[in-house]
């Protein structure tokens, strides 16, 4: 039993530390407030071409497909190293969608696809939600027919981030409408420059924009549907599990608080510095046990991967703890900063670099999206607990006549 | 006891709200935000029709008397319909010089809005007054005031000032000052503004003497504030209980998953703390019969509530209440800016301690 | 709009506070602490001996049954004041099940129980739970069957506090086995002393008794059972709303918490003075705050009752709150009196009289006891909020055909 | 990275388990509670057969020399299976004497439990090693040692006092003291001590030397706290997920109400969190390799989780847990005893908060 870095493993984070020394610039950080952690601006830009040309851009890839086959582990410290650096996340169209697509494409699919998005040619956006059917993604009712082989495409996506800047949208579509719900839809990918798609702007409280995508008898070539039709429920949910690896990350409000400490020790408010005032003292404490604790939790989710596991309620139980303390410690530290603390990052004059003001209005969506917080704690009790699900068969009470 | 309006009061109440839910909505937030200045002022203009500015100043001034607690009463309802915080603050600048001095002849121009005040105390790296750096010499103002709401736009400048070793508060006009503006969490027309010389026009209370008045008055300032915090509670609750009927997920209402169910009730749990802490505060500090820590309780709690409910409101929401068009997220910047400014809670948790300990 | 209470109020709490200076003695406040609130031990008893001279006995009475009259508000105070003083509260026989019997009672009910209720002769342990219907009160089991002018009671209660003590069981047991389980109880009152009726102690974590009554054909006659048959489940949410008046009072809590700030302002540990303690500094300022908003909240119930109003969802949130608080406070305090913080009351060198760790033991019991709080979550959501009940008849979506 | 016991220390966790399964049950914790002394030396016996009293100790003393990371596996049973409190105070008194001073001469009958040693440090007021007031005078102990557990029980007591302006630790032998026994939440036989001047019969250390291996030596009985009270929350985890399906109402297992489950994957997420900080604090401590505040945070966390913990627990048993024959109770006890004695919260976070900050 043991909790330390192998060499190698301290070896490849400083490899990592050393590189983002050079490359997480301060025009870097500010854009990626600005336009948020999918956004993809000039300083982003820059960054994932250096990423690109270290090959880690597809670090954990297998060989086959020109990755460096990076296990768990190490890509655990990588987005790691990455989130407390503040710079953009690698997109998902890399860590999530083509190691779908590696699994499920066939070998014309792949070879059409991956290599496409290897050189950043392609990026797509994800198209699962609609208004209707956020987290109960199954009920989609967008819809594809296949005509003279190819499909029409008509519905509506919602929270579509990145589709103004993307190619594609990779989406989830009814195909099989006499199918149960589960088992009615198909994955399909999207150009997003096809006739018939319009693109409409949605911007949330954090000042982020995504986006609700419309399909208008949208042509999509007959081999643009992934896998096995019927199956894009299943194929969504495998790509969502992609991206369990990142799931409660703690690691930009660590970084966010790190600024905020700083600001602690040396400022002074009323006569009084702020680093003496017990209120913000015990704070202070507590929300880096919190995190040392948060951090602790997404390590397992790495370890139990790299054993070949799928750690589901481990995952689940990382995403609500840090989306509940990123809460937590936004609200606390937006109250040490006193007045400043209402300041946007654009101000010049704001304390701490303005980043928890907007993280305080982007907290929020950690614990609704990406799965609920509900949905989280019902799937810890169900996998994790192996508690009885209400679906299923009928319950007998021990002991009774069935 | 009677813990909640009496029948004459709602009905004044339903008055206030009818005119809200008429004026303000979502679409004219979005406007506002972006152009605080023309529209906001036109709805200024009705609400001093309405008789808003001079609610509690004495009739000799324009104003209509009303009494500390219906003023509250009020509030509730500004927080519950979200009238823009640029036309709440002029308010709140009328009221403070009336708490300050209620026959200051400015009131007559203030009560009709025709003029403007805003509240100049904060520095930046001081709040309490006693540490104030900026200066009054001969008349003239002296330095640098910070986070002042309508810096810009309003008229007059009502501003808290060392003098004589102690506190003055006097108004000088909006002319020829130097402002810094700012970007907030609740797009409130803040600067930082430099005062190098302003002349003061007004006195409120006497030179270096303003301490106590300035306690009192910033009080009540507190009080209001708890006040738009309950009513924009009111309204959270309400429009989460009827989100969570209408949203349908896996073929029902949300409302019928326990965990949503419970959360909304734990909501109006706290909503429930807050309303009785908050009108208890503010009905026996009229009557003068407070007991105890209970107006500092109201104050320690209720914004650290208020947030707390707010989230709950986005959570159950989802996606749908984190669009810049839904009114969420207006309840929730005002959450933090209000217990930012007016209730902090370690101060009040520190003062309720040492009435027990020290 | 206004909290404070009348002066006729103010001088009925002063009146009542100087009964208790005279009653409220060290000896049976220990013994309080000993045998809990129900407890009936020789300080307790001369005290409800006072009590009943004063008339206070039957303060809520209505004059027709020899009471005082006293309307909610005024039962709050007296309530209030008992509780803060440390000692027991009334029995629910004269406050709980008295007022049912005056409401569901034959004329020759009333007349036959009340006047010995009045006097102390009778005293009832409450027999609702059962091993398998603790929270589902209507799925009790134990019954009774009416023969030759008998009822002939089998079954188990459980939890059925005092029982070693009282007079009678007040008991809902199953007369009409097929009727809807809701519709099948009838509330009946067993005699502790009749032959079938066996009492075996059950002791829970606090050190306090309780009971488990055993009916093995106990035979009681017909005019034992009161009201309506069939209408057992609801004469108890009857006797419950009695009760709703003390629900969620968290005034002994609030007396323990005194008691511990009195040894923080004197106490010195590690040569610190406790008050000069930030982190007990913090603790006792957010304590009482709390203290504060709770106490508020079982006011708005009195004053409900008051009026006329049968305020449901209020006693539920005052009882969520105040028992969570109290579990709250306890920890706190505790820790706070440090290592004499483990001390049992009874130990002389104890600080703070040693409430605070009984209160520790005893206070997971308000939460999951009197209707756990999930129960009362859900009473909230449905009589507060109006949020549909899941066994409402088939919900439509907006907006679909039905 | 490893975070879980290996295969080979698994199987021998599993041997304990099976040994503590099978020895300790409510009905003897009933009876060992009314009458320590006889039924626990019994067990005491089987338990030094296992050789547990001398886990971690040389072998040439009597001891199997396991690391410090199989000794904390070792008390997360202990924790786990209820051991009795008199039997882990045994076992950590004879750690205590392995970690100030491994070649210690009573060691040979303390390993094999035919003497046992308890620590007597605390004070009435004093918890702090630097303001002890028990004194050492001319190889005797003077003064008052409290909350010391199985004080009267034990054959030694491990003693540390002040002597040449700094700190001894020194054994004295249970002849001709005085105790005040206390009754205590988790009735552990503790009593407050006076010695006046009870001989010195043996020193780990040197005379005014000993606050450095005092430290280490505390270190570790507060990571094996951790350890015992990581234990304890695996089974009061799996206790309630066992009750939550077996026990119905309103025609179900309870598990099925999502309040119920929810607080139950609420539960888990603590102890998985909890799992984490102690066997992270206990590996890297041992390995050298801590770094920054994470001992500190694990130290600070856990015990109040585990309260958290049993809090629930008790909730969602309801009366079946509450009753002084279900375990539920036992567990509670321990974590709010092993709270205030081991890891109260506000130094840890207070040394956090001075690492970042001072």
């Amino acid at each position: 039993m043991q909790y330390d870095f192998t060499a190698e493993q301290i070896a490849w984070r400083d490899e990592v530390r050393a590189f983002l020394k050079d490359n997480a610039t301060e025009a870097l950080i500010m854009e990626t407030l600005e336009i948020g952690n999918e956004g993809k601006g000039p300083e982003s830009t820059k960054f994932m071409a250096a990423l690109q040309k270290k090959g880690w851009w597809s670090l954990a890839w297998p060989k086959e497909f020109g990755g460096m086959d990076r296990d768990p582990m190490d890509t655990w410290i990588f987005v790691d190293e990455l989130e407390k650096a503040g710079v953009p996340m690698m997109p998902l169209t890399v860590t999530s969608v083509a190691p779908t697509i590696m699994r499920i494409g066939t070998e014309e699919q792949k070879a059409y696809w991956i290599p496409k998005i290897a050189k950043g040619d392609i990026d797509f956006a994800l198209g699962y939600s609609e208004a209707e059917a956020g987290t109960d993604l199954a009920a989609a009712t967008s819809k594809a027919e296949l005509k003279d082989g190819k499909w029409i495409v008509n519905g509506q996506k919602m929270w579509t981030t990145m589709a103004h800047m993307g190619t594609h949208v990779w989406t989830i579509v009814r195909t099989e409408p006499d199918e149960p719900k589960h088992k009615g839809l198909s994955m399909i990918i999207v150009p997003l420059d096809a006739p018939g798609v319009t693109v409409t702007p949605i911007m949330v409280w954090p000042g982020l924009r995504t986006n609700a995508v419309f399909f208008d008898n949208v042509e999509v070539p007959e081999a643009y549907q992934m896998g096995q039709r019927g199956m894009g429920f299943y194929y969504a949910a495998m790509a969502l599990n992609f991206e369990r690896l990142s799931l409660g990350s703690i690691a930009m409000a660590h970084r966010s608080f790190k600024l905020v400490v700083e600001v602690v020790k040396e400022a002074t408010f009323d006569g009084q510095a702020l680093k003496d005032d017990p209120w913000i003292r015990e704070r202070v404490g507590r929300i880096q046990m919190e995190i040392d604790a948060a951090r602790l939790m997404t390590l397992e989710t790495a370890w139990a991967l790299q054993g070949g596991g799928m750690p589901i309620a481990e995952s689940s139980m990382s995403k609500i703890y840090a989306s509940e303390l990123t809460q937590n410690i936004t609200d606390l530290c937006t109250q040490i900063l006193g007045m400043s603390g209402q300041l946007h990052f654009s101000d010049k004059s704001t304390l701490g670099q303005g980043w928890m003001q907007w993280l305080y209005r982007l907290a929020p969506m950690f614990a609704f999206g990406g799965g609920t917080n509900e949905v989280q704690r019902d799937i810890i009790g169900f996998m994790g607990l192996g508690l009885p699900k209400p679906s299923s068969k009928k319950l007998v009470k021990p002991g009774t006549k069935s | 006891m009677h813990p909640v309006p009496t029948d004459d009061q709602e009905a004044i109440l339903h008055e206030i709200r009818k005119f809200l839910t008429k004026s303000v909505d979502a679409d004219k937030c979005m406007a506002w935000e972006k152009e605080p200045g023309s529209a906001v002022s036109a709805l200024k203009s009705s609400v001093a029709e309405l008789g808003w500015f001079g609610y509690s100043a004495p009739e000799d001034v324009g104003g209509s008397e009303a009494g500390f607690v219906d003023l509250s009463l009020l509030y509730e309802e500004l927080g519950r319909g979200l009238l823009p915080l640029q036309v709440i603050n002029y308010m709140r600048g009328v009221q403070a010089v009336v708490d300050l001095d209620p026959k200051c002849s400015l009131l007559n121009n203030l009560t009709t809005a025709e003029k403007t005040i805003c509240l100049s105390f904060d520095e930046e790296f001081n709040r309490l007054p006693e540490n104030y750096d900026v200066k009054i010499e001969g008349d003239a103002v002296y330095g640098r005031k910070c986070y002042v709401l309508n810096a810009e736009s309003a008229d007059y400048h009502l501003v808290a000032a060392k003098e004589k070793g102690g506190l003055s508060l006097v108004v000088v006009e909006n002319k020829d000052l130097k402002f810094q503006p700012l970007k907030t969490m609740a797009d409130d027309s803040q600067a930082h503004v430099d005062y190098s010389g302003a002349k003061v026009i007004a006195r409120l209370g006497d030179a270096g003497n303003g301490k106590e008045a300035f306690d009192k008055m910033w009080l009540n300032q507190r009080l209001l504030a708890l006040s738009e915090m309950l009513g924009s509670m009111f309204c959270v609750l309400d429009t989460t209980v009827d989100y969570i009927k209408e949203r349908w997920q896996f073929g029902q209402p949300i409302a019928l998953f326990q965990a949503v169910r419970h959360q909304t009730a734990d909501m109006a749990t706290t909503v429930t703390a807050c309303r009785h802490l908050t009108r208890q505060a503010i009905t026996r500090t009229v009557a003068g019969t407070v007991e105890s820590t209970e107006v500092l309780s109201a104050l320690a709690y209720v914004g650290q509530a208020y947030k707390k409910v707010c989230w709950a409101g986005h959570h159950l929401h989802g996606g749908t209440g984190f669009v810049v068009e839904h009114p969420m997220h207006w309840h929730s910047e005002r959450a933090q800016s209000y217990c930012i400014r007016y209730t902090p809670e370690a101060p009040f948790l520190k003062a309720i301690t040492a009435k027990l300990l020290d």
